[in-house]
């Protein structure tokens, strides 16, 4: 029972790390680009929620004090995140744009195969 | 900025210097060249000579640099040995210089071999008038790192392989050097030359610096296990340059272990860690070894390379034995093989240059042509084996006597046997070229004759040299490297 | 109005402001061209000043906004932050420079202009970041600029090398952040300064976190500056950047990680933490195992520009030793190493650029004799070879000497043997290509030198490279400084 | 393609996006949202109008300079505006007592807090679209300005 009630008041961090694991899996096992961005994508937002958990109070609201507001959720972490959140767009969208040239270069989205094309030219 | 106006430090930046201004002017004129290639050296030797009243007055000429390079500080001394030698490196570059205005003319890249030669110069000179390890280590690399460009003159396959196995046996020998100093500085704090040494006892680190130092300066020494580099560098390089690798570049190996046996480490100290057996036991290997190689090679070149291993033997026994009389043949050798392999490289390199023959066995007779040349060889070759009144005697002389000295009847023994070896492959050669019929005589182009004068001077003054220092005491050579001897064994503590 | 206490924000505004004009301006790109240069010269000046300022009277703090710690941001310019952002001012002008007057390579010179700016500007903010997540965020900015640098050549090799880079970048970006998650968790604070004190009472209460924290950020951080098992994007990005970012990159932005990685070491944990967990002994071993790979791989390398990639491998090995080391002198080796690193490598790679350029030669099998037709380009690189073996006479050897002596004082003589063996390993790397330019025999006679302008950085660079290595005693007292802040 | 309830609704729905955007743009300083949001919410209109019409057609109304334009300008506006705190005697990026404060909870308040959102809603919006151009240009002079 302990261990359950300790499972509860951890959810956030609890999933935060099994999305963690499933993005690394994912970016380890799949050969597509672009689901290796989406796996990168699913990391970030479990860091996201890991850290927003941090910050996060039962029932909090948004920490802008006009009356009326008397519990709120530390807003530290979301202000960071927002920046995280926005590094990682920047991340992806550029991570997108080579992977257009990469498509156009090479012909295919395969990282095995796009190394299979590399090596041959390299004999 | 005076104290870089000092003569000690003149005589390793001229040298410098010369080396920009060759390589600024020599597209311009190669006559400016080659009269600056021959004034480097020149010069560094008056430089140094100008110390000469006041070192023989006792005094040990310091200048130092704290500010260059800290915490390690840089600076220049003269004292007996640095004198010594010093004045053999560059008067002996000095006529090699001379000769190689001659010599180089049938070679090509003349504007590479002079300016590096003059940096090598200048290297060499550091080495010898440093006053501290780091100094000394610094020009070490900077003498070892031109000196490739010199072994790889003839850009031949053959000389590329050698060059290559020089360069990283000189960059394991730096490697190791730089080792042994950092770790005396560790123990000691300094790096300074004193007398009777500055490292208190032969802890482990210190041996280790102690062996460091051995790898470092016996690869460039061609002490036996590590000469491997020595009999394939040596030959490959122009004739000047094989002088100047075998007679001069040699001794800066020797000369370090002298520094730091009696200067960093101090006799006592040496002898408390049983490292002297180290010494002496390399030292044999190195004389028998050196001497019976050289028997089997027909290239003189590669020869002599051989023969020059076996006297860094002597040199190395000298210094092994921790005993005053033998450390004087040690020093005087070290003059004497320079006069003697410098003498014997220009002579085989001017036969070479004339007929293009290497080997031995295809110099039958060709004493008839090149009279003064020949003799010049064979008084050379005569020191070598060791016949009173030459040069080679004396260091023989006074290293047996040192031996004696020692209680070690052994060295006396290796030594005579040395000597044998050393007739054994000198002999021949002076036979056949003096006294042997041309065995066929078409092969001798009949324009064989005796050499220019540019060529010929520095090998006939050499051979006088052999011939009458030791009848003229008051040379000053020997009673130098008495002095010298003397004051490495002075402990002050 | 200016005081000098404003300094440290210039610097980064002004590159930031640069960065965004540059590309409004790119149909003048002389205008263009002048502003990249004038922005590096100013924030030269102003290193210059903050260099001054902070022997002079100490640590500078500056707080954005009037918000002071622990609420606000702060920039912490104390002596390793002055000394870090004189190298990087200076050694990236130098490299503008080159830029600027090399033949262009990329197509899109104003935006590669923008790029390098905004490079130059987060790598000035990561090394005064007194706030974690404030380096945090420039260390994202250097990252993705980067990766953008290497892209902009526009060749397929250089965008699957960047686009690998970008991947484990990101993947490095997660783990940092990941670890300054857990380390706000345990101390409250995103001030390094408060961090620290917080972290004294709290370490001991939460030792996993700390212990989950410190091995991301040792990922996070180790990925960005290659550290030895996570360096496989390196190679590739180096090799196939286009010159001046090779050099940028391998010169600096690899070392600017490892300099954040030291602030948030004493800034954050403190050098009595850093000493009794495990992650001193960590790095030590990684930092053995990048000297000794780092240099192995490089030793079979025919490409010239894949052989200094994986020599800055090898390099940042160095860096990486002499800071764990921890002895007094073994932190300055590793303080000078940054420097003369710094200076050798970009030496080398624009030196090299030259001749890629020049002779579109880029293997050393391909070089035979060419140092005839170019003899002050390869004079420059044998110099900058010489002083990655750790010749003395040039500044290769400073930081040898520095690093094996705090090694010895360490009482680890392995440490001190493995830079030699190190040294052993680059001559023979590094002289082939010597060697095989200077006695080769069929020298290309349509090369020629580049311009008088592209000639003179590697100049420089070489001059600074003697004069370093014969005269330290400039720079000393500021790393005298850096290190104690470090071992004391 | 040409899609005609595609292209009614977007009519429709644009002008909604764009307010809404707006709105978390200038209550930045008073409700969750602010300059990201806002102007990510205003490039996603923009990139949802260049989906829906033809991309010539939306290159005049917005093309690739404007995009850029606004990318820059909403930056320098951002970094600019720091100055004036260094013009009062105060360090970098200064708020109080450099700008009216006014009343918390009005719009008008917060000093330059507002400006900041704005400048930012413009170069995020810029930055959202000119990547978008970009790859739909296909990369060809590619710079990835984040």
């Amino acid at each position: 029972m302990a261990l359950l009630e300790r499972l509860y008041t951890n959810i956030y961090y609890l999933v935060a790390v099994v999305l963690f694991v499933i993005g690394f899996h994912t970016m380890l096992t799949h050969k597509n680009l672009i689901k290796k961005l989406m796996a990168l994508n699913i990391m970030d937002t479990a860091i996201f929620l890991f850290f927003v958990a941090i910050g996060y109070r039962q029932g909090g609201q948004a920490p802008i004090l006009v009356p009326g507001v008397e519990k709120f959720v530390n807003p530290i972490p979301s202000a960071l995140i927002l920046t995280g959140i926005v590094i990682s767009v920047s991340f992806t969208a550029f991570a997108l744009a080579l992977v257009v040239l990469l498509y156009k270069h090479y012909g295919t989205l395969d990282s095995d195969e796009i190394i299979a094309i590399r090596g041959k030219k390299h004999v | 900025m005076s104290l870089f106006l000092q003569s000690p430090v003149l005589a390793v930046i001229i040298p410098l210097l010369f080396f920009v201004v060759i390589y600024m002017v020599e597209r311009r004129s190669w006559r400016l060249r080659n009269a600056l290639a021959v004034l480097a050296p020149l010069a560094s030797f008056v430089f140094l000579a100008s110390n000469y009243s006041r070192v023989l007055a006792g005094e040990r000429v310091l200048i130092e640099f704290p500010a260059i390079l800290p915490p390690l500080g840089m600076s220049f001394s003269v004292d007996y040995l640095s004198l010594l030698v010093g004045l053999v490196v560059s008067g002996v570059w000095f006529l090699v210089a001379v000769y190689s205005t001659e010599y180089m003319v049938k070679e090509h890249a003349k504007n590479r071999y002079y300016p590096f030669s003059t940096l090598t110069l200048a290297g060499t000179m550091g080495v010898v008038l440093s006053g501290d390890l780091f100094t000394l280590f610094l020009f070490f690399e900077l003498m070892s790192l031109s000196a490739y460009v010199l072994v790889v003159h003839e850009e031949t396959a053959e000389a590329m392989r050698a060059g290559y196995k020089y360069l990283v046996l000189t960059i394991i020998g730096g490697l190791a050097l730089f080792f042994a100093i950092i770790a005396v500085f560790e123990i000691a704090g300094t790096v300074s030359f004193a007398s009777g040494g500055f490292i208190a006892e032969a802890s482990g680190l210190a041996v280790l610096a102690f062996y460091g130092f051995l790898i470092g300066f016996g690869i460039k020494a061609g002490i036996v296990p590590l000469h491997v580099w020595l009999p394939e560098a040596h030959p490959v390089a122009p004739s000047p340059a094989s002088a100047l690798l075998s007679g001069i570049m040699l001794k800066t190996g020797v000369y370090g272990l002298i520094r730091v046996v009696f200067n960093v480490f101090g006799h006592e100290v040496v002898r408390a860690g049983g490292l002297d057996t180290v010494l002496l036991g390399l030292a044999a290997v190195t004389i028998f070894l050196g001497s019976a190689v050289a028997i089997a090679q027909d290239d003189i070149k590669r020869r002599l390379a051989y023969s020059s291993v076996g006297q860094m033997g002597y040199i190395l026994l000298g210094i092994g034995l921790l005993q005053e009389r033998a450390l004087i043949g040690a020093i005087f050798h070290i003059f004497a093989h320079a006069i003697m392999k410098a003498t014997l490289f220009l002579s085989a390199g001017a036969i070479i240059y004339k007929t293009g023959k290497r080997r031995v066995s295809e110099w039958r007779g060709l004493g008839r042509e090149m009279t003064v040349t020949m003799v010049s060889f064979t008084v050379a070759a005569l020191s070598m084996i060791g016949i009173p009144p030459l040069v080679g005697f004396v260091s023989k002389w006074e290293l047996a006597l040192g031996s004696l000295d020692a209680g070690s009847w052994g060295f006396v023994i290796l030594l005579l046997l040395s000597s044998l070896m050393n007739f054994i492959y000198y002999f021949p050669v002076i036979q056949n070229t003096l006294f042997g019929e041309q065995h066929a005589a078409k092969e001798v182009s009949p324009k064989t004759r005796e050499l220019p004068l540019a060529m010929l001077a520095p090998i006939v003054f050499m051979a006088l040299v052999i011939v009458f220092v030791d009848l003229f005491p008051q040379s000053g050579v020997l009673d130098l490297a008495k002095r010298a001897a003397q004051a490495l064994f002075l402990v002050v503590k | 109005m200016f005081s000098i206490s404003h300094a440290p924000i210039l610097m980064v505004v002004t590159l930031l402001m640069t960065a965004f004009v540059v590309p409004l301006v790119r149909k003048n790109m002389r205008l263009a061209k002048g502003l990249f240069l004038g922005a590096g010269l100013i924030v030269v000046a102003l290193a210059v000043l903050i260099t001054l300022e902070v022997l002079q009277s100490g640590t500078m703090i500056y707080a954005v906004g009037e918000w002071s710690a622990p609420h606000g941001i702060e920039l912490v310019v104390d002596a390793f932050a002055a000394y870090a952002s004189l190298v990087v001012s200076v050694i990236s002008f130098i490299i503008y420079w080159f830029i600027v007057f090399a033949p262009r390579e990329v197509n899109y010179e104003a935006g590669y202009y923008a790029l390098i700016l905004l490079l130059s500007a987060a790598m000035h903010g990561i090394v005064m970041a007194g706030d974690i997540f404030n380096l945090f965020v420039f260390v994202e900015i250097s990252s993705l600029a980067a990766v953008a640098i290497i892209a902009v050549k526009g060749t397929k090799e250089s965008i699957e090398a960047s686009f690998r880079y970008l991947m484990l970048s990101a993947l490095g970006s997660g783990g940092l952040l990941f670890s300054i998650a857990l380390l706000f968790m345990i101390t409250g604070h995103l001030n390094m300064g408060y961090m620290r004190v917080a972290l004294a009472t709290t370490a001991g209460q939460y030792p996993l976190n700390l212990l989950t924290a410190l091995a991301f950020m040792v990922i996070g951080l180790g990925v960005k500056s290659a550290l030895f098992p996570l360096h496989i994007w390196l190679p590739d990005a180096h090799a196939n950047a286009p010159t001046g970012s090779s050099a940028l990159l391998s010169g600096l932005v690899v070392k600017v990680y490892v300099i954040a990685f030291m602030r948030i070491a004493y800034m954050l944990l403190g050098m009595d933490l850093f000493y009794i967990l495990p992650l001193r002994q960590i790095l030590l071993v990684l930092a053995a195992l990048a000297i000794i790979a780092g240099s192995v791989f490089a030793i079979v390398q025919d490409n010239i520009k894949r052989l200094l990639a994986f020599s800055t491998v090898a390099q940042v090995g160095y860096i990486f030793l002499g800071f764990s080391l921890l002895t007094a002198r073994a932190v300055e080796g590793a303080i000078w190493h940054i420097l003369i690193h710094a200076i050798m490598k970009t030496l080398l790679f624009l030196a090299v650029g030259v001749v890629i350029q020049q002779s579109g030669y880029k293997k050393i099998s391909q070089v035979h004799g060419l140092a005839r037709r170019m003899p002050l380009t390869f004079a420059c690189i044998t110099l900058g070879a010489l002083s990655m073996v750790g010749i003395p006479g040039t500044a290769g050897f400073i930081s040898k000497l520095y690093l094996a002596l705090g090694a010895l004082d360490a009482g680890l003589v392995i440490f001190a043997v493995l830079i030699l063996i190190s040294s052993l390993l680059s001559a023979i790397y590094y002289f082939p290509l010597i060697i095989t330019a200077y006695f080769g025999h069929d020298a290309s006679p349509d090369v020629k030198e580049p311009s008088l302008a592209v000639r003179l950085p590697l100049v420089i660079l070489s001059l600074a490279i003697l004069f370093y290595g014969l005269m330290p005693s400039m720079l000393l007292p500021l790393v005298r400084q850096t290190a104690l802040l470090i071992t004391r | 393609m040409h899609d005609l309830i595609l292209e009614v609704v977007n009519r429709l729905l644009l002008p909604f996006i764009q307010l809404f955007g707006m709105y978390i743009l200038f209550h930045g300083h008073l409700s969750p949202g602010g300059g990201f949001s806002g102007g990510a919410v205003i490039g996603a209109s923009l990139i949802l109008y260049s989906l829906t019409f033809r991309f010539a057609k939306v290159k005049h109304r917005m093309d690739h300079d404007t995009s850029v334009f606004f990318e820059a300008a909403g930056a320098l506006i951002y970094v600019g505006i720091g100055f004036v705190g260094l013009f009062f005697g105060y360090n970098y990026l200064t708020n109080r007592g450099v700008f009216p404060l006014g009343v918390p909870g009005q719009l008008w308040s917060s000093g330059m807090i507002l400006v900041i959102t704005l400048a930012l809603g413009a170069k995020v919006s810029g930055t959202i679209l000119s990547l978008f151009q970009e790859l739909l240009e296909g990369g060809s002079d590619e710079h990835g300005t984040p």
